[in-house]
Order: structure tokens, then C-alpha cells, then sequence
């Protein structure tokens, strides 16, 4: 039978990969689900437990793709703790994904906000100039370092890390790194994903000097197809517009970077 | 053919029908409503669907304090069509919503409410005072939560309590939203008529489940939830017909519309409007104006000018 | 990957699985039902259905007397998926059809019934003394002929007067057939329980209408209708779950079954075998073997030997 | 939006024929339904009358069809009198063809049973040498004669008419002639439509000199679609496994000629 991509298609975890002591990859076969594109989730069930959404890790198998996990509330814990050989529901691909433009390009990721950079990483060309940088607390929460330098082998590239402590790679917040980067060169794109204060200072840096600028947006998801409104930042709803906005439109919504809706859609100050 | 020549000629002299209509006191310009539970729950959104060609929009359900509802997950698409949802009326409560429509100006709102208590609908309707409200809607009808919605309605005491309080409360139409329970809908239609109500909507979601076959168990963290879209559509419809055949009281189509061709069974069935929910999650939002002007070409085809004067027409044959 | 090992394992070391399944006293080869109302009025056609791979036939309902039925159109395809039908309960009649069944040596025929009144059925259940009838089915459901079907199993006391007359008649298994109606369907089951009933099937058809909008009228002669096939499927579930959680009585799930998937669900949700009727004339009667292979080859996967090892297990969950 | 072929299009009648006292032919268009095959059929609804199964009449007209109804009881009534501008609603094709074979062809239709013959004529090949015998049973009632004939132009042919009363063309039962006519020629196909006794002893004259031939059986139809029953023969259901069964399996079938069952599906001896 034809798959519905609303209807979980359940898959077996085949590989766990420890990325740091909060943060895992689970690997798992999917030929949907390896070829979405950057900026897409899926909505994935841990059964017994939850559902939510997750952005969808790249595999260097074919036919595979995976979810990087952090360890957070209960949800999240859930499907960190996925054994090889549990079952897990997926459903989507869902969302729309960044324009990729060629040049001079910034990515930036903050924590699991990688995952989508680094699908990102698989559609640049060789031509293409591409600058990462990770942020993370400390040296303990970096990941994909290794990972972005192999998917850049072929390209002028640079990967820089930052930690808020110093303990790895650059002191200091990411965002402040962004500042100077893009008043030292002229890049083509900036691409984000990460935590929204992190995002909304990027977007803000980017956008004032007129440099094209995307960032993928994270929103407490029921449905993840448009019907329950959890997801909304004012007008948008990031299921079905996003997760990918431009900079330019991201400006002129009132509640990016100020505010999120909370389980029971309460809107809360970040 | 004679209704081929009827229409032409019917170009020449009619004016382009209008979409408008009222539910009784409840004018609108649009037949084609968003229905509870929907993308509801801020302000932004309303109006970007109110540009989209909704007639109305119905917000989430509201109780008197904020629910988290159930935990995930809370929506499961079936194969055939349609969705089963058991988001458990998570809502932001009255007062904050309260807050988040102070500032509406355009667009036409109906507030849902749930409760257990006639009590608990009062004091929320306070809560809306400074609001501009399009009617109120009475959910007595959500199948998946206990103690509120179809509990209520299936308890017809209750429901004759919680009307006949908020008709005293407020000059604003109420409407009761119906659905199928453990006791007769049209008993609770009946007893709600009774106490005064100013419309009904019908129907809710239907109680249904869903089960994975290769973990074996319901996929919906509450097991039971409401089954929506096309699957309930013909129910729905039945509903309406029953309804319209037996009382004399403005109805609000809802269930499985999709189509303009659903919306017009509703209207000949005796609906003087419709909700929609579920085709949202098939047809993004341009599903409103698709509708309307499905409905507009199908009036002047039928030479209609209004329409009401579709309304009930399936019953005449 | 566990579960890969598992059953590669038990591929090894374990039978073939077994199809077979009991309702109850009901001894059946595969646990596929042709439910009542299709195909069901010749033995040569229920022949034709049990080589095909149904597990049983059910009759069409037989009333004491022959019945015309309602005039066509009595049957609608849905668009989205499903058949909402008023055939009226067309049928030769109790004693006609005795006489046709007479002859049946190989079939697990289950008769079903309808009537009025506790004396139709016992008079009925009396023609069939020289068949070979494998189990009786009331047809306490269907939702659109008066004075029958679901006006009788939404009276409570008729409920128990039929089935206590019924199981004083005959000691071949008597099942009782619900649907939903205008009182709750486990008040009815909970009735034919406790006056004997030796199982249930749920559900039959739900009330529906289909109206043209073109002609605008209803399409049915009888207007109202009864829903079935897959939109009613997550309904019929639903009932099936709600029936096994509440009550100790074997379940044969019937409603919107077109796949293997569909009838491992209702294995799930705690039915002991199924019944469907819309997927004949949406897939033709290869659906029987089809469903049986799909249920096989689940079985061998998850390393089960028969039906009854999955039967409930949704509910442990 | 697609079509589905079960679900009833509404289509406006744009002629009416007479073609005897009794039958008249309804002309509308659709593409569907003017390219079905011999043998199959549509259900017909006459709105707030009934819904009736009907062959699907040619129509020289592309894109067009007809049905050809015999006003009998209050369906075929409400049909018959439906008036040009008057909206019918059909669902179908239903049911399978003949196997259309080459060489000489006898086609013998008894009333409105020439409605599949006719469009079995527009499927031979110009070498096809074809005999058409129509039966009747009085001269008011014969009809399609002259179009057999022009339909025929191109081939070799003979169209013969018999009459029971012997008021036009051949006095006799259309039966006796067929006997005759297999005595004489052998034919490498015949085909058949019409009243069941007629059809059972056409297939009997056929099937006994091994002459291979068909016959498209009528019967009681609810659904059309094999739900209801309605339409069995023995094990057959007339709507799924016909209308066209081959002579061969008609002799193994013991109600075919016999039997036919009313509404209430009791059977009833023709
Ligand atoms: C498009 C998208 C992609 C994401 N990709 C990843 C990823 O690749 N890796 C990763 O670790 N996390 C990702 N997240 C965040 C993830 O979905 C969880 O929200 C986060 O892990 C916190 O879950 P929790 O355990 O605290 O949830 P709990 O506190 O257990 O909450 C349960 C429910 O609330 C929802 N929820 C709570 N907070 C949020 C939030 N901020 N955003 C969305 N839903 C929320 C969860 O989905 C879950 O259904 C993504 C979120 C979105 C919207
Ligand atoms: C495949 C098929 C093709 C047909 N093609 C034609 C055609 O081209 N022209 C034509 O005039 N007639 C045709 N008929 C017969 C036609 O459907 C009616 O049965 C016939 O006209 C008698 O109808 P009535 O007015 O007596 O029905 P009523 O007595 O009014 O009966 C009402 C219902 O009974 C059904 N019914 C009654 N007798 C029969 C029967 N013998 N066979 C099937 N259904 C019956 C009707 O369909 C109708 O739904 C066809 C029948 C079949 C099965
Ligand atoms: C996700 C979801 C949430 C819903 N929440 C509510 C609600 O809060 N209050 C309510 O009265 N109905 C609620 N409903 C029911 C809808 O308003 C509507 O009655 C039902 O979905 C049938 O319409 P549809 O088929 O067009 O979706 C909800 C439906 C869905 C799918
Ligand atoms: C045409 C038709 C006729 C039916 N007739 C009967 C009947 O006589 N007695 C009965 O108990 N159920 C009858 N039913 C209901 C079916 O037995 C079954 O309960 C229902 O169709 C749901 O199953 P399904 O979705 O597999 O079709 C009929 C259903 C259809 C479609
Ligand atoms: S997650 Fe439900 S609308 Fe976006
Ligand atoms: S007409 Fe219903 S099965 Fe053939």
C-alpha cells in the first residue's frame, strides 16, 4: 500500500550513537526520511511515552537517517533512551526548507539546531564557501565538529567552535562571534537553528546589514500538520509555513524572540 | 436544459449572489466558518484566516482555568481519510484568552466554552465582557474528556441548567455545539431548544480509536479520542437533516466538509452555515476561499441570490 | 532487531500458525466473516464465499415474512470511501430461506434474524431445526427500518425478552448485533448478557443521508441510510475496545475492515474473529484470502500460533 | 476532481426517440459512458423514482450515449417518460464484455437486449461477415432494424427480422430460426441479449454443435457493485462476474433459464 505521510510508519532504531552525555543519535532505516530536505522534521512517537518533533539527522549509510536527541523533559528522554532494536513511530516529512544560495555562506547551529546545518552541508556545492560555527556551553556539549569538517573535505571551509566558558574553541556567546563575522566578510546567506534569543540576535545582525538570512524555528507541536495551533509565532504556524522563515519576514512578526505558548497555549516571555 | 435556460436568463437579470447569511441574530458574511479547536488560540491567526475567507472563526474551546491536555500524542491521521484527535482542550483559560481578543476589531468570534458547572460558564462570559463577540458556543459535545462536553450534554438536567444560566448571562447569541453521546442527541437539541438557546451546532467529533498493529497498542496517549473529516461527513449530515425536520432552530453544519459540494448537502439539509475543521489539515487554509467560490459558482448556476435560498431544500422532495 | 531474532528463532521451532479461532461455543477454521446483508440469500453464493477463504457467511437478516424492501436506489458509494445503503431488509423470508440452506453440508452459516417481537424469532428459529446453522445472529442494529433492528435494541426490555425467548428456543450459539442507536450500545450489551447472549458483534451501519446537489434531494428512496466500510472503521473499534474492557464475552468485530491491518486491530482491541461486509464491493471476495495471508504471515513475524495469542493485547498496554 | 464510477453523475437529456409505442431512447452526453464495451451497463437513478440497471445505447454522436428503455413497471416508467432538460444520475460502467471474435458472427436480440448487440456491431472488423436476427413479437415493436443496417454497411451481412405474429418479416419465435440457422451455417461466435427463456435455448442450439457463444444475462440489481446479492444465478452474480458468461459455463449452472428471484430474492420459476 502507498504510504500516507501523516500516518506513522513505524521504524527500529539500528544504531545509537553517545554525542555527548545529554545529546545521542539514533540511526534507523528510512528511504523517506533520508532524502527530506533541510529545515524538515518529522513528528516521532515513542510508544507509551510521547510524540514530538524532531528535526531528521543525515546518515553516511544510504537509506538511512537518524534523530539527534537531548536529554530534556519526559519526551525527550523518551526517545533518548531507545534501545537498538525499539520502535519508534515517524510521520512526515513535514515543513518547508532553507533556499540555498551559493557563495559565502554562514551557518550556525546551537545544540541539536546542527542537525538541520548539517543535512544543510550535504546540498552546498564545491564552489561554495561555507563558514560553521557551533555554539555550545562547554567543551562536554560539542558535537558534529568532527562531522562538519568530513562534510566540507571538498569545499574552502572553516569550523568554528565557541563555548559560553571557554573550555573549547572560542570564549564567548555564538551570537557575539556572528556580530564580527559578518562585519569582517560579506556572506551571500546565513543560515540558523538553534535557540530563539540565539536566532533572533543572528537574524537581527544579518538582516541590518542587508544580507540574506533563514532560520529554523522550534514551537511546542501537537499535530504538526496545521490543525491544533499550538505551534503559532504570531501570525505563521511554524508546522506548515516553517520551521524556515526569512529574516525579512521574521522582523515584522511580533512575538519571535519574545514569545512562546506554553502546553496549555500561554503565551510566556523567553 | 430548462434549468440551463433559467440560468442564463437568470444572469442577465439577477445581481451576483451573496455569500452572506445569519444564523438567527448571528449575521455573517460568509457562510464557512473555522471550527473549534482549530488553529484557535491567537489573535494573528484569526485574522489571517478571516482574510482567507472564513466567515468566522470559533476559537478553541476555553475553560475557566488553563489545561495542558493530554500529553502527545494527541492527533492521528487514518488511512482512509479523516483524523482522530485527543488534544484533551488544552486551552489558555478564559482570562488569557480574554486578553488575547481584547484588541479584535474585524473579525467575527465565537467563543467556545467548556465546563462541568453552569457556574463555570458564567464567569467566563464575564470575562468576555470587553470583547467583541459574535456569539458564544457551548461545547457539549467533546467526546474524549471526562466530567466536561459529552458528559454534559448526555446529562439533559445539565444541560437545561447550564442554558437557561448563560442565556441570563448574556445578550450575546448562544449556541449549542451537539454531538453523538451515550443518550439521544435530539434529546439534548430538545431540552436545549427549551432553555432557550439560540442555535445549534452539530456535530462534534465522533468517539473513536486507533491501534498500531506493530507496537500493539492505541497510538493516542488518552486511547480514546474524536474521529473528524470525510469519514463523519454523511453522519453529520444526518444530523442536520434530523435536526431541521423536527425543530424549528438555526443550524450550523459541521463534520467532514471538505468540498463546496459538502457545503452545499449541509445548506439543502437545512444548515444556514458550516464549520470546518479537519480539511484545514488536508488543504491549508486557501481551503475557505476554494469553498466559497465553489458555493458562489453553484449559485448562479442555480440562480440563487442568497444563501437562504438553499437552506432546506432537501427536504422538500 | 530483537524482534527480527525472536522470529527468525521461532521460524525454526515453531508450527505454522493456525487461523482457527472460537466466539464462545463458535468453532470456526478462519477467523474472516462475510457479515450479514451482502452477497447472503443462495447457498451456491455462500459456498463460492467459504472457498474463497471467508471463515463463516451470515445470512442476510430473515424476517418471519418475505420482505420487498425499499425501492432503488438502496445502496451509495461514498466519494471519500464507504457505502451508505437502505436495501430495507430485503429478504425471502425465514421459512423460503430454510428451505434454500437445507442442503448445506460444508458452510458455517450463521442466520441472522429480525423482528418485532420475542414469538418472530422463536418461530423463525424453528424453521431452521433441519439446517445445519452454525450460530444465530440478531440483528439488533440496523439503522433504518422501523419497528426493527435498532428500534429494538434501543428498548432495553425488548432487549431481554428477545434474547431470553431466543436462548429458551435453540442450544445453538445465539450472538447479539449492536450498532449505535439513540440509547448507549453498552446498555444494550450489558442487557443481552445478562439474558444469556453468548457473544456480540459490533457494529452494524450508522445512520447516515447522501444528498445530491444537484437534484437536490436525497439520494436513498429511503432517504436515511446506514454508513459502512472504512469511515467507520476507527468507530468500530472503538466499540470492540470499549465492549472487552467492560465486559467477559466473546466479540466478533465487524465495521470498515478492508485490510489484514485493519483486522489485526480489531484482534487487538479484543474481538475473537471479524466480519466485513463494504470491502466485497470495493476488493470482490479475493479480499477473504488476501486478509487470511496478511494475517499469517503477521502471525509468523510476531511468532504467534493462533489467533487468540493477540486477542485483547491492545488493552495491556 | 476524479470521477468515481460509483458514484452517481448527473447528466441532462438532450433526445428523445421514439422507437415503438413502448421504447423510447435517451440521448446525453458523456464521455464515459459512450466509450463502454458490449455487455456492460450502467445504473440509471431516475430521481424521486428509482434507479435501475440499463446497457448503455450507442449514439452516433461523440461523446454521447443513450439508454433504450421498454416501458414496463414504475422504474422503466419514470425512465421512459423523462423528458429532453430532464437530469438522470449514472454510475458505472459495471460488469465485464464479450470476447469479440472474427469471422462469421450471428447476434440475436430479442427488445431492448439489441441495446448491447448495437454496440457489439461498431466493434467488428469490415471482414466480419455478420448476421443480426431481432426479434419481436409483433410489427409496432420492432425497432433498430434500419440502424443494424447502416451499422452493417461496410460488411457482409443479412439483418433479419421475425415477428411472432408474423405482422413483419418472419413469422415465428426468434428460437426456431437460430436452430435453422446453425443447421445451415457454421458460425464462429453467437451472441445474445434478450428475454432468459430465448437466451437459454439459443445457447443450448449453439453450445450443442460447439459453437461458441455468449449470452449477457438480466437480472435483479440493487447495488450493481456485488454487495447485495441481488443479481445471483447460482453461484454467479450477474453485476460482477457478467453480464456476459460464456455458454459453456451457463450449462453448469442450474438456475440459468430455471430461476430468476424477486425483490425479496425468493426465487421464482420463469
Ligand atoms: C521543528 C522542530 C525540530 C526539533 N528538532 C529537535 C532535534 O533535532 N533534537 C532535539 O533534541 N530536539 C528537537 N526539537 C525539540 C523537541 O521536539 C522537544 O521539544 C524538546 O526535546 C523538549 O522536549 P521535552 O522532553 O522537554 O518535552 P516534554 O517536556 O516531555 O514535553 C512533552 C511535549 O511537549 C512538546 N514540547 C515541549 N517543549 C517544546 C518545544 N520547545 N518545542 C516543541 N515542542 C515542545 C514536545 O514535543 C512533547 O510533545 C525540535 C522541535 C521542533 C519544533
Ligand atoms: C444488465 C441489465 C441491463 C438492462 N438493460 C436494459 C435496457 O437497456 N433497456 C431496458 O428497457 N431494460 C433493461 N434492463 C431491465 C431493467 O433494468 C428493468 O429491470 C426493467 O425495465 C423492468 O423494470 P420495471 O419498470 O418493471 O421495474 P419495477 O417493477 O418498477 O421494479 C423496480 C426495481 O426492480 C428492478 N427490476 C425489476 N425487474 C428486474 C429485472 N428483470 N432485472 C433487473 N432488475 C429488475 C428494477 O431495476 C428496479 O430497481 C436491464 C437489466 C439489466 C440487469
Ligand atoms: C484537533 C482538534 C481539536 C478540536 N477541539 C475542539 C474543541 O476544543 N471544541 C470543540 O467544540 N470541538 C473541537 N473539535 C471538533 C471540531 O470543532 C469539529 O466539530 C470536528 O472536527 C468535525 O469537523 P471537521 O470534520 O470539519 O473537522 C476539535 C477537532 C480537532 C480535529
Ligand atoms: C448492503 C448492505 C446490507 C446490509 N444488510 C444487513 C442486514 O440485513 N443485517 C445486518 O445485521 N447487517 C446488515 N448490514 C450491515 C453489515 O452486516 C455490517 O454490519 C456493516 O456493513 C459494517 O461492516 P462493513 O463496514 O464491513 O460493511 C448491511 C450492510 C450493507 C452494506
Ligand atoms: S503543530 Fe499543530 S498547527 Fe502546527
Ligand atoms: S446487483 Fe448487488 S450483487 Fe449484483
Amino acid at each position: 500500500m502507498q504510504r500516507n505521510h501523516n500516518h506513522p510508519t513505524i521504524v527500529t532504531i539500528e544504531k545509537v550513537i553517545d554525542e555527548t552525555p545529554t545529546v545521542r543519535t539514533l540511526v534507523f532505516s528510512d528511504e523517506v526520511m533520508s532524502n527530506i530536505l533541510p529545515g524538515q522534521f518529522a513528528m516521532v512517537w515513542i510508544p507509551g511515552i510521547n510524540e514530538l518533533p524532531m528535526s531528521v539527522m543525515i546518515s553516511e549509510e544510504s537509506g538511512k537517517a537518524a534523530f539527534t536527541v537531548r536529554r530534556h523533559g519526559p519526551a525527550s528522554t523518551g526517545l533518548f533512551n531507545v534501545k537498538v532494536g525499539g520502535q519508534i513511530g515517524i510521520r512526515g516529512p513535514y515543513g518547508n526548507s532553507f533556499d540555498i544560495k551559493k557563495g559565502k555562506l554562514l551557518l550556525v547551529g546551537g545544540g541539536t539546531g546542527l542537525v538541520p546545518m548539517m543535512r544543510l552541508l550535504t546540498f552546498v556545492k564545491s564552489t561554495d564557501d561555507v563558514t560553521v560555527l557551533i555554539g555550545a556551553k562547554s567543551k562536554d556539549e560539542v558535537f558534529f565538529e568532527d562531522l562538519t569538517n568530513s562534510l566540507l573535505k571538498n569545499n574552502p571551509h572553516k569550523v568554528i567552535v565557541s563555548t559560553d566558558d571557554g573550555s573549547y574553541g572560542q570564549k564567548g556567546l555564538v551570537t557575539d562571534l556572528v556580530e564580527k563575522l559578518v562585519d569582517e566578510t560579506h556572506f551571500d546567506a546565513v543560515y540558523t537553528c538553534g535557540p530563539e534569543i540565539m536566532m533572533y540576535k543572528i537574524v537581527h545582525s544579518a538582516h541590518s546589514r542587508g544580507i540574506f538570512v533563514q532560520a529554523s524555528l522550534e514551537r511546542m507541536m501537537k499535530c504538526g500538520v496545521g490543525i491544533c495551533g499550538s505551534c503559532c509565532v504570531g501570525e505563521d504556524l511554524v508546522c506548515k509555513d516553517g520551521t524556515v522563515f526569512d529574516g525579512q519576514h521574521l522582523f515584522s512578526n511580533k512575538e519571535f524572540g519574545y514569545f512562546h505558548r506554553n502546553k496549555a497555549g500561554v503565551l510566556e516571555n523567553y | 436544459m430548462n434549468q440551463l435556460l433559467y440560468s442564463k436568463l437568470g444572469s442577465f437579470i439577477k445581481v451576483k449572489p451573496s455569500l452572506a447569511t445569519s444564523i438567527g441574530q448571528i449575521q455573517l458574511d460568509r457562510p464557512v466558518m473555522l471550527a473549534s479547536g482549530i488553529l484557535g488560540i491567537s489573535l494573528d491567526v484569526f485574522n489571517r484566516l478571516y482574510r482567507s475567507g472564513a466567515g468566522a472563526v470559533v476559537t478553541k474551546s476555553l475553560s475557566k482555568e488553563p489545561w495542558d491536555g493530554y500529553p502527545n500524542p494527541t492527533i492521528f491521521s487514518v488511512k482512509g481519510g479523516g483524523w482522530i484527535n485527543a488534544v484533551g482542550l488544552s486551552n489558555p483559560g478564559a482570562p488569557n484568552f480574554a486578553k488575547i481578543i481584547e484588541s479584535n476589531k474585524d473579525v467575527p468570534i465565537i467563543v467556545s466554552l467548556v465546563g462541568s458547572i453552569p457556574e463555570e460558564f458564567e464567569v467566563m462570559i464575564k470575562e468576555f465582557e470587553n470583547c467583541k463577540v459574535t456569539a458564544y458556543e457551548l461545547n457539549l459535545s467533546c467526546p474524549h474528556v471526562a466530567k466536561v462536553g459529552l458528559e454534559v450534554g448526555d446529562d439533559p438536567e445539565l444541560v437545561k441548567k447550564i442554558v437557561t444560566t448563560v442565556k441570563n448571562t448574556t445578550n450575546v447569541p448562544v449556541i449549542a455545539k451537539v454531538g453523538l453521546g451515550t443518550t439521544h442527541y435530539l434529546d439534548t437539541v430538545s431540552i436545549a431548544i427549551e432553555s432557550g438557546i439560540d442555535a445549534i451546532t452539530a456535530i462534534n467529533t465522533v468517539r473513536a480509536i486507533a491501534i498500531d498493529v506493530e507496537t500493539q497498542r492505541p497510538i493516542l496517549s488518552n486511547k480514546f479520542g474524536g474521529l473528524s473529516g470525510t469519514p463523519i461527513k454523511p453522519i453529520a449530515l444526518r444530523c442536520v437533516y434530523e435536526i431541521s425536520s423536527k425543530y424549528d432552530i438555526p443550524i450550523i453544519g459541521c463534520g467532514g466538509v471538505s468540498t463546496w459540494e459538502d457545503a452545499v448537502e449541509f445548506f439543502l439539509a437545512g444548515s444556514s452555515a458550516i464549520q470546518l475543521g479537519s480539511a484545514v489539515g488536508d488543504n491549508w487554509i486557501d481551503i475557505f476561499d476554494e469553498i466559497n467560490k465553489g458555493i458562489l459558482q453553484y449559485m448562479e448556476r442555480k440562480g440563487y441570490s442568497k444563501i437562504k435560498d438553499m437552506v432546506g431544500l432537501a427536504k422538500k422532495s
